[in-house]
Order: structure tokens, then C-alpha cells, then sequence
């Protein structure tokens, strides 16, 4: 039996064998400055909130890496699920990604969103955050240090930057399979529809 | 064509200016306020339903969990409460001990306040040196108990490690930074221009209201009456050290603001006399493995003096291993309805930040 | 409106300025990295020399992150059920009844505390046999 | 070769506008005691966002909105010569003076207002009420300063203005640069007049719809718009420029104040910073003018 | 204080828990007299909390209402018990102001209805159908597992009780059987 995390190797060679994508020279240049620039959506779902401060003010100054934090979900790329997540808390947190621009990308931070964490058998938190969302990285900890985060951080603007992340295609592809996921803890509640046609609107003038 | 005049907004819960994940549903003419309701629950995790499931002893790590930027009062409550029921004596060095880390956090906590009272106001310049600060304390956390945020350190029977060789003069240095820095943050902000024109007036409190209802903490002092249960009922050692109950006249932002910064003072005082008179002896008194600790059946109820306020829990046991039923009151629960919601009635959404971080609202101690 | 002219008030906050001049409190982390503290509640490690299966750690821990599993490295002769402990992640809050309920001492906390992947079913953690 | 005149002043305003920008927010990370980011950091946040589909649609108006306000901030830079001497960069300064540029300067936010309150959000209606009653307030105080120094240099051209100054006219008269100052700051909505667009109150304010390339238009238009702005005071006030290196020195010293003030002082309420505005500088102006005209030229 | 609430409410059961805490076990229909006579002569004038708790066994919640002097040197824990079924208790918010959100709360939690009270709405859960969750006979557990999934790959976790007694009992039938071949053994060449 290997030590450490027991998946981590296979991750790794089963990267090695997946095609590489082709990009065109404005995707790499697009992903060149997406890298750079992260938004991050102001909202403390959960415990892990209370690192967000130290990371983002001047101790460990989350800016100097291109990361900084954006008031409203329209201007936001990343939205940071920061720990366990009510059903309560779920159903905003799924409204609001639903409103960010694409490309979009989820940051989950700690235990709770892996496996329930602590709150493992509490009634009213959700177990396993990626049956109704797309998550493009976990963050371990419980709480995760500012280091962890930034790490976190700095390891999806690696995937960015190689353009490998597309969590948000995923989840409109595989939308019947989330919103059925969100509609057994949620009930019929959810709605609207992600499909509706005012969110897909693409491209303006 | 009255209705059409009022605008419903929620405040939260993903908005810059709320104090943690809850919401205020808003009823506007313009920007004045007509009526404020609140909205928690987005944290509830049902810890009175884990606690009741778990031994005392597994019960003890998640009770940090339910303040998140005050673990420690939730952790010496606990431990109060647990020992009180089973008839525990703890050590002196102890009591000193907690004493220290509760203060310590205090400290902390007061300085998340200062960063967000001053963000509240966009002068991000302060809250970004007190977070600076506060990560100091948690590194002597970090030493002292093994973790930043949820230290799970303060045991029923004593606390989990002794203190590091040397601790005490890092504290020392540490608090002399910070005396240095309070003078800054003086000058800075609650001197400020900008922040007495904003907070002088906004948000009064009349003292009479705050005796009826219950409320607790700044509030209460805010308005002139010296009320601390480190001094009213005094827990662990506070009877033997020498402070002050801050007080302000006026009830208003300022005031809760000008009794915050005092606090800040006094936590530093009563620091340095615990680094004078920390005695020796055990950290621990002899415990039985967790399936064996059994509460006797037989309630009580305790508080501490948290940053925010009177902190405290109700807690009863059956005679079995665990907990029967344990209650938090958090100096927020009140704070954050009954208080809040008259508050924010005729104020303007300006103010609304302003009058939370005032109130020190913090959400995850109300729905638990 | 009510307003005073407030000279200190006014010019007191110039000393913001003053810190342009000072050195920043930043940790540019991945250039810099900050010593843990010595006991900083990180990764689980596990003596296998001295781990006796006797899960005790398994009975404490409140978050059921803890399984006992086959090994099959050399193991103490006194592990009368050839099981170590492995740990969930997903579950683990770091809380250390584990490490203080060990009968020989052989589970411990160690400094490390990074891990960072984009895949959940990462989290099952073999201790590290140190 | 006006054409190309123009595009130079365009591109010099962009590029100039956001790294103006970065150093706003590496020099602000500075007195918050930390590194902060590279001054590219607005650029990448700008491209990025370009890149950026928009996820909702309030229709043409929506989108008309951060246009008319580009539009607005191009036409007010076309019109304000960089150098005073100059026949290059001077743009379209030759047909209009400084009224036209003042008109210009009110299009922009107007246009806003329109496409924001097209896009229903309470925030984005909010933010642009509080940014129209903050114009009126810091148009008082400005136009007094604005029309004393035209009194002063007998002439509405702004070239003239600039070149006319023997005394730079901040030490000449001092009383009307203070007040054009206070409403300068405003103008740059800094702090404490920085109500637009308050994160704790309204979210981002006007912009609070927005994403995607509308946003990065108005990322845009803000960093020219702000170099306008810059190159205007200096034009008037520090006694204009001369070379680009006189230029970039001016407005950034002008921009460097604007950011220290905004870093010292919290935020004022809207009806507090109206009532700062039409009470304090305006004042001011209307002393500075007597001064100016009894004991002018 | 002590004897005028023994002769008035014919109990006996007033406790001093520590000297700034006392408790008084009263019957349902007295309990709101002696708060307000708490209130009105001895100065408890704030209500600190509401607290239950669910006692299964005897078939009852007790529920406690926490006063608090308006110097904050006294607390006073007035406890009466409600029966279980159909739980209604008369609301306080008449009179303290505050109990309107802490009933809310404990409506929500157990269950209990407080006539009086006219805002008792979902204060923490959304869409709640489920029994009153703090209630006893509501198991948490039980409910994650009927409605969400934890995560698989957990095999290979063994009942280390049972393996050791395997293993003993391996190790034991090993040995005999050592010792089997061993005395077979030693049988075969005493044979030859």
C-alpha cells in the first residue's frame, strides 16, 4: 500500500495519456490573461470564510497573484465554496453560479465538501458538493491555512492557463444529471431552469 | 401608486456588506429603510443534534465550530459547563491559561472588528493592517495550540498541552506591537474625520430597551452602564486580576466603536498580569477514556464574557456518556432581530454595514 | 445637515501615508514560505514499528473518517490484528482525540498540511510511516 | 492626419489610462502595507474580461449604455490638446474649447444612467442616482473654478489656457484650485466621495449588471475617460505641457494626490458628500473668484 | 425570596447551583406568575433564553426560561414540564420582547406551539416535512442515509474486534496444527 494520498499517482499517469488539446492562438493568449486575472465572488458560504481575509489583505495579499475579490456574480470568475454548505446556502450558491459569465470555475475549501467532513451526519448539510456542482479543485484542511488556499489558487491557474479546465461545459452538458442531484435535497424549489433561455443568452452586439 | 415607491432588496447573503453568510430583507423608499427582517438559517448545521449523538469527550472538538471568528468562548463554556456537571476542580495554571487564551482571542476578534467597521466605511487601509495583526495571534495559537482558527484546546479537566518554552515572551513582544499599533489605529481611524461624521448618531440605543430585552456586550456599555460578566459573575480567575469595564455615553455606533477600542486596552492589560502571575502546576486533572465520562443528571448554565458580549450555554446530562441537551446563546441571537430589525428601521442603506459590524452579528452562532 | 469643522480628525489620518515608507507585512508565499509552528495539527503519520491495530483511534474519532485496513508492509509483531488506520480526509477535522487516545504513541500529527488536487476521490490519506 | 493624430491620442490615453490604473492599485496595496499586484494587473483584468461570454440580456438599450458612456470619454480626450504648442496631439481641439469638453463630460454618465436603468437592478439604479446627484453637486464648484480661469486667461481655448500661464495658475490662485481639486476628486470617484460604486452598500453600483465585453468597455472607458480628466486639470491648473515626459509627470503627481486622498478618509454618505460639495469648495471657488477678478490680470 | 415562591407555589424544589444561580421546578399553570413576580419584585427584569429539553423517557419537554437580574449578578432558571404531545406552552412576547425569536426557534426544533406568538415561521431550515429535527426520536443519521449518499471507495475497512479474534483463533488453529504435524510427525518416525 502506498502512503500519502492513494489516488494522487494514478491522477497523474492517467493525465499523461489523455490527448492534448489543440488550442488556437487567441484561446492561448485568452488563457494567458485569464490566469492572470481571477475574480473572485465575495461570499463566505461557511467556516472556511474566515481565512479568506488573511489571504486577501495584506499578510498573505492574494493581489499580488492576479486574485481579487468582485462584489457581484456577473463580474466574478471563480466562486469559492468555502466548507460544509446547508441546503439553505446550496440553493443560493447554485443561483449564483448559474448567473456568472463563462468560463467559470468552483474552489472548494476544506473536509465538508468531500465527504461531509464533520457535519457528516448532520441533516441539513449536503455530503458531497460535486454531485451538484462542478468542482474544478478541493483545497484539504479543515480549515485550510492561507497557504493552502493560495496553493488552491495557484494550481488552477496551472489547469487555466494549459486550458484543460471546462467545468462550466461539463455542467451544461451534464445538466439533467445535476439538477436531478439538486432536486432530491432541494425539491422542486431550484427552478429557474439553467436552460432557461435568458441565461443562455450568448454574445451581445 | 404608493406601492410602486418601495423597492424590496435582500442584503445578503452573497453581498461584500454583510457580517457572514445571513441576510436582511430590506423594504426601501429611496434609500431609507421602511422595515428590516432578517434571515439566518444558511449555517445551520444542527450542532445541538451532533452534540447529542456524540460522547462528551468527541463532543468537545466541535463546539469550536460554532462562532467562527471566536472559537475559544464556545470551548471554555463548554469545558465550564461539562465540569460544573460532573463536579471537576481544575489547577490554577489552568485557569491562568484560559484566562490568557481567552483574552488572546478576544484581541483577535476585536480586531476582525476594526476591519470590518472600517470597510464598512471603505477605508481599507486599517483593515488590512488589523487582519495583518490579528495573524500574529493566531500564530501564537499556532504555537501554542496547533491550529490558526479552531484551536479545540481548552479540555473538560484543564487544557490539551502545556505552554511552549518561551511563549510568554513572544506573547509580551506581541503585545507590545500591538501597543504601538493601537496608537496608529487611534490616529487613523477612530479619530478619523470621516468615521465620526458617518457613526456619531447612527444606530442609537436607549439604555432602558437594552435592560428589558437582554441585550448584551458593547451595546449595553455603549450606553453608560457598566455591564461585564468577567465582573458581574466572575469565572476562572478574573476575580484576581485588575481591570476596567470600559463604558461610552451615547448608544450609538461611536460609542460601541470608542468601547471596543478600550476593550482593546484592557485584554492587553490583563494579559501582561497573567504573564506575571502564571503559576506552576497540572494542566490536566486525570480523565477517563471518553466511553467511560458520564454526566451526572442534573442542568446548568454558564456564560463567559466573549468579545461580543455574554456568551453562554445551557447544557443538562442524563447520567450517560453524553450530552442530553446542550443550548447556545449567543449575544448575536437577540442582536441580530430584535435589536437589528428596530435599528435599521428609518436608517439608510449606507448605514446598514455600518450598524452589523457595529453589533458584532455573527451568523453561525444564531441558527447553529 | 449638522457638520463641525474637525481639524484633528481631519489630519490625524495623514499617518496612513507614513506607511508607503514601511516595509509590507506580506508573505509572498510561494517564494516565501512561513515556518509551521512546532505541533501545527497537519497530515497523520503513523509508526508502523510500533502501531498495534488496536483501533482505539477508530472508536474516537466522532467523524468516522478513520478505517482500519489490511496492510501489507512489515507491521509490530504485537499487532495482533495486522490492521493500521488509513484516513479520510473528507472527513477528518484535525482535532488530534486520534493521536491522544494511541496506546504506543505511533499516530501523530506531522507540519506538512498541503494537499491540493481536482479530484474528490483523492482524499483517502495512508499515513506516512515516520 | 487627423486620423491618425487621433488614434495615436486614443491609444496613448489607453494604454497611459490603465497603467495609471495599476499604479493606483499597487500604490493604494503600498499604504495597506503590502506588495500588490503588477501594474499590468487592470490590462489582464480588462482582456480577461473581454474574453468573458455575457451570461443575460436586457436588450439593445442594456448595451447601449457603456457605448454612449465610451463615446462620451473618447469625444471629451479628442477635444483636449495634450501640449499646447503642439500641432500633433491636439486632436479635434482645434473646433471646440472648453465648454464643448464640459458638455462632453456630462454625456457619458447620462448614457449610463439610460442603459442602467433599462437593466432593472435596484443596485445598478441606485449606484446611478447616487453618481447623477454627485455630478450635480461636483459640477458647482467646478465650473466656478472653470470659469474664473477663463475669465482669467480671456479665452475658452484650452490650448491658450494652458499656454497663457506665467504663474502656473494652482499658485496663482490657489483658492480655485483647491476647490476644482475637491471636485476633481469626486470626479475620479475617490474616496470620500466614492458613493457610485461602494461594494458594502451597492455592490459595484451601475456596473453591478454588467460583465463580460460591456464590462471591459467600461473598464476602457474609465482609464481614458480618467486621462482626460487628468490631462484637462493639468491643462488648466499646472500650467500644461510640453513634451510627453512633462505631461506624465504632471498628471501623475494630480493622480498620485487623488489616490493619498482617497486612501486617509472613509465614505461619505450621498447626502453627506453633496452637502460637502455644494457647501466647502463651492465657497471656496466663489472666494477664489472675487480674488481672482478684483485682483486678476 | 426563597420561602414567599415555596409558600405561594407549594414547591419544594428550589436549587442554588452556584450563588449567582438558582432554580425553581414549577407546575405549568404557576409558571408564568412566578416570572412576573420574579419580574416585578426581585427585579429579574430580562429573559436571557428560552431553552427545552426533550425528555423521552418521562414523556416530557422541560422547558426553562433563564432570567437574569438588571444589575446581571443573579441568574433564576424557571423550569416547568409540557407534556410531549401536542406541545403548547402561552407565548412571552407580550412581556419580553425577545422571546418572540427564541419560541420561534424552539417551534421550530421541537415543535412546541406558543399561542400568542404571531411570527412563528421557519427560522433555520427551508421547506422542512421532516419531524421537528432535535426531537429524540428524529435520528440524524438515519435521515443522511435515507436522503444523501456519502462517498464509495471506503472498502477494505475491517471490524478489528472480529479480526482479532479471527486471527487468535487462526493463529491457535495454526499452532494445533503444527502441533498435529509435529506429534504426526514425530508419530511417522516413531513408526519407522
Amino acid at each position: 500500500m502506498d502512503e500519502g494520498f492513494l489516488k494522487e499517482q494514478q491522477v497523474m499517469e492517467s493525465d499523461l495519456n489523455s490527448e492534448t488539446s489543440h488550442k488556437s492562438s487567441v484561446d492561448f493568449l485568452m488563457d494567458w490573461f485569464r490566469r492572470r486575472s481571477i475574480f473572485v465572488l465575495a461570499y463566505g458560504t461557511g467556516c472556511g470564510a474566515i481565512e479568506m481575509p488573511p489571504t486577501f489583505t495584506s499578510r498573505y495579499d492574494a493581489e499580488r497573484l492576479g486574485i481579487r475579490g468582485a462584489a457581484t456574480p456577473r463580474q466574478a470568475d471563480v466562486i469559492i465554496v468555502s466548507g460544509y454548505c446547508s441546503y439553505k446556502t446550496l440553493r443560493r450558491i447554485i443561483r449564483t453560479y448559474e448567473q456568472m459569465a463563462n468560463p467559470k470555475y468552483i474552489l472548494a475549501l476544506g473536509s465538508c465538501t468531500v465527504n461531509g467532513g464533520m457535519y457528516w451526519d448532520s441533516y441539513n448539510t449536503i455530503k458531497r458538493l460535486e454531485d451538484y456542482l462542478p468542482v474544478d479543485m478541493y483545497v484539504n484542511g479543515c480549515m485550510p491555512r492561507p497557504e493552502s488556499i493560495l496553493e488552491g489558487f495557484m494550481a488552477l491557474q496551472k489547469e487555466i492557463g494549459d486550458g484543460k479546465i471546462s467545468s462550466w461545459q461539463k455542467y451544461e452538458d451534464n445538466y439533467a444529471f445535476y439538477r436531478k442531484n439538486q432536486e432530491a435535497v432541494l425539491g422542486q424549489t431550484v427552478a429557474p431552469a439553467y436552460d432557461a433561455d435568458w441565461y443562455l443568452y450568448d454574445g451581445g452586439l | 401608486m404608493e406601492t410602486n415607491k418601495h423597492i424590496t432588496i435582500f442584503h445578503g447573503p452573497q453581498h461584500p456588506g454583510i457580517t457572514g453568510n445571513m441576510s436582511v430583507e430590506l423594504d426601501l423608499i429611496g434609500e431609507t429603510i421602511q422595515k428590516a427582517t432578517t434571515h439566518v438559517g444558511y449555517l445551520h448545521r444542527g450542532f445541538e443534534k451532533l452534540v447529542e449523538r456524540r460522547t462528551v469527550i468527541q463532543a468537545f472538538t466541535i463546539v469550536c465550530r460554532i462562532c467562527v471568528p471566536e472559537p475559544d468562548p464556545n470551548e471554555a463554556n463548554f469545558a465550564m459547563a461539562v465540569e460544573e456537571l460532573a463536579g471537576i476542580e481544575v489547577s490554577e495554571r489552568v485557569k491562568y491559561i484560559r484566562v490568557m487564551v481567552l483574552e488572546l482571542s478576544r484581541l483577535a476578534s476585536q480586531c476582525m472588528w476594526l476591519a470590518g467597521q472600517s470597510g464598512s466605511i471603505g477605508l481599507y487601509a486599517v483593515g488590512q493592517w488589523a487582519i495583518a495583526d490579528r495573524d500574529l495571534i493566531l500564530d501564537l495559537f499556532e504555537e501554542l495550540t496547533g491550529g490558526r482558527v479552531y484551536h479545540m484546546y481548552i479540555y473538560p479537566g484543564g487544557v490539551r498541552r502545556d505552554l511552549p518554552d518561551g511563549f510568554l515572551r513572544r506573547l509580551e513582544k506581541v503585545l507590545n506591537h500591538f501597543k504601538k499599533r493601537l496608537k496608529e489605529y487611534d490616529n487613523i481611524f477612530i479619530n478619523n474625520a470621516s468615521f465620526k461624521s458617518r457613526a456619531i448618531g447612527v444606530g442609537i440605543v436607549s439604555p432602558e430597551e437594552c435592560i428589558k430585552n437582554g441585550y448584551v456586550g458593547q451595546v449595553l456599555r455603549g450606553c453608560g452602564i457598566e455591564a461585564d460578566v468577567r465582573k458581574d459573575a466572575p469565572y476562572l480567575v478574573y476575580d484576581q486580576l485588575d481591570f476596567e469595564v470600559p463604558t461610552a455615553q451615547g448608544g450609538d455606533v461611536y460609542a460601541r466603536a470608542l468601547v471596543r477600542r478600550a476593550e482593546m486596552d484592557q485584554s492587553i492589560h490583563i494579559l501582561e498580569q497573567v504573564i506575571d502571575k502564571m503559576p506552576e502546576g497540572e494542566i490536566m486533572v486525570k480523565m477517563p477514556t471518553h466511553r467511560k465520562f458520564k454526566l451526572p443528571k442534573n442542568d446548568t448554565w454558564v456564560k463567559v464574557e466573549s468579545s461580543r458580549g455574554e456568551f453562554a450555554y445551557y447544557m443538562a446530562g442524563d447520567g450517560s456518556e453524553k450530552i442530553r441537551r446542550m443550548q447556545v446563546r449567543g449575544p448575536s441571537l437577540v442582536h441580530a432581530f430584535t435589536l437589528l430589525e428596530d435599528l435599521l428601521v428609518g436608517a439608510e442603506l449606507s448605514d446598514v454595514a455600518l450598524i452589523m459590524n457595529s453589533l458584532g452579528i455573527c451568523p453561525p452562532e444564531i441558527e447553529r | 445637515m449638522k457638520w463641525s469643522i474637525d481639524i484633528s480628525g481631519t489630519l490625524s489620518p495623514l499617518g496612513i501615508l507614513a506607511a508607503m515608507m514601511q516595509k509590507p507585512n506580506t508573505i509572498a508565499y510561494p517564494a516565501v514560505k512561513k515556518e509551521t509552528a512546532v505541533g501545527y495539527r497537519g497530515f497523520h503519520t503513523n509508526l508502523l514499528v510500533d502501531c498495534i491495530g488496536c483501533a482505539n483511534c477508530q472508536d474516537v474519532c466522532m467523524n468516522d473518517a478513520i478505517d482500519m485496513i489490511k496492510t501489507d508492509k512489515e507491521y509490530n509483531v504485537k499487532n495482533s490484528s495486522q490492521c493500521i488506520p488509513r484516513i479520510d480526509y473528507g472527513r477528518c477535522c484535525w482535532c488530534s482525540l486520534c493521536t491522544d487516545v494511541c496506546p504506543p504513541d505511533s499516530l501523530k500529527l506531522d507540519e506538512e498540511y498541503l494537499g491540493v488536487t481536482q479530484y474528490a476521490s483523492d482524499f483517502l490519506y495512508m499515513p506516512k510511516d515516520k | 492626419m487627423i486620423i491618425l493624430d487621433l488614434a495615436l491620442m486614443l491609444i496613448t490615453a489607453y494604454f497611459v489610462g490603465f497603467i495609471y490604473y495599476g499604479l493606483y492599485r499597487n500604490i493604494t496595496a503600498r499604504f495597506q502595507r503590502r506588495i500588490g499586484p503588477t501594474i499590468f494587473q487592470s490590462f489582464y483584468d480588462s482582456i480577461k474580461f473581454f474574453g468573458k461570454k455575457e451570461a443575460i440580456s436586457h436588450g439593445w438599450m442594456f448595451y447601449l449604455g457603456p457605448i454612449i458612456m465610451a463615446t462620451g470619454a473618447i469625444m471629451t480626450l479628442f477635444f483636449i490638446p495634450f501640449f499646447y504648442q503642439s500641432e500633433s496631439f491636439s486632436g479635434l481641439s482645434g473646433y471646440g474649447n472648453l465648454f464643448l469638453v464640459l458638455y462632453l463630460m456630462l454625456l457619458g454618465p447620462l448614457g449610463n444612467a439610460m442603459g442602467v436603468g433599462v437593466g432593472g437592478n435596484p443596485f445598478g439604479v441606485m449606484g446611478v442616482t447616487r453618481g447623477l446627484t454627485r455630478l450635480f453637486a461636483l459640477e458647482l464648484p467646478f465650473y466656478i473654478a472653470v470659469v474664473a480661469i477663463m475669465s482669467i486667461s480671456q479665452s475658452a481655448d484650452i490650448a491658450t489656457i494652458a499656454g497663457s500661464q506665467t504663474t502656473i495658475n494652482a499658485f496663482a490662485h490657489p483658492l480655485l484650485f483647491i476647490a476644482a481639486l475637491f471636485s476633481f476628486v469626486a470626479m475620479m470617484g475617490q474616496s470620500p466621495f466614492d458613493v457610485v460604486g461602494a461594494p458594502v452598500e451597492v455592490y459595484s453600483g451601475p456596473a453591478s449588471e454588467f460583465s463580460g465585453k460591456f464590462l471591459s468597455l467600461l473598464m476602457s472607458q474609465s482609464a481614458i475617460f480618467s486621462f482626460a480628466k487628468l490631462v484637462l486639470m493639468v491643462n488648466l491648473f499646472l500650467g500644461g505641457a510640453d513634451g510627453f515626459f512633462e505631461l506624465l509627470w504632471k498628471t501623475f503627481v494630480l493622480f498620485l494626490f487623488v489616490i493619498a486622498f482617497g486612501a486617509i478618509y472613509g465614505r461619505f454618505k450621498t447626502p453627506q458628500s453633496v452637502d460637502f460639495l455644494i457647501k466647502v469648495p463651492t465657497v471656496i471657488a466663489i472666494v477664489g473668484l472675487i480674488f481672482a477678478t478684483a485682483w486678476g490680470n | 425570596m426563597f420561602a414567599t415562591i415555596k409558600n405561594r407555589f407549594a414547591t419544594t424544589d428550589i436549587e442554588v447551583k452556584r450563588e449567582d444561580l438558582y432554580k425553581v421546578v414549577v407546575q405549568r399553570d404557576a409558571i408564568f406568575e412566578l416570572i412576573f413576580m420574579l419580574r416585578e419584585q426581585y427585579d429579574y427584569q430580562t429573559l436571557n433564553a428560552i431553552t427545552c429539553c426533550d425528555w423521552i423517557e418521562e414523556e416530557h419537554f422541560a422547558i426553562t426560561y433563564i432570567l437574569t437580574t438588571s444589575d446581571r449578578k443573579q441568574s433564576f432558571m424557571v423550569q416547568t414540564m409540557i407534556g410531549r404531545e401536542d406541545a403548547q406552552i402561552d407565548s412571552l412576547t407580550h412581556t419580553f420582547e425577545q422571546a418572540e425569536i427564541m419560541e420561534r426557534d424552539l417551534h421550530e426544533m421541537y415543535g412546541i406551539d406558543f399561542p400568542g406568538n404571531q411570527n412563528l415561521v421557519e427560522l433555520s431550515l427551508e421547506n422542512w416535512v421532516h419531524t421537528p429535527p432535535l426531537r429524540r426520536e428524529f435520528d440524524t443519521l438515519e435521515f443522511v442515509n435515507n436522503n444523501l449518499s456519502f462517498r464509495e471507495g471506503r472498502d477494505g475497512n475491517m471490524d478489528v474486534k472480529k479480526e482479532m479474534k479471527r486471527l487468535r483463533a487462526l493463529k491457535k488453529a495454526q499452532k494445533a496444527a503444527a502441533k498435529k504435524a509435529k506429534e504426526e510427525a514425530s508419530e511417522v518416525s516413531d513408526g519407522n
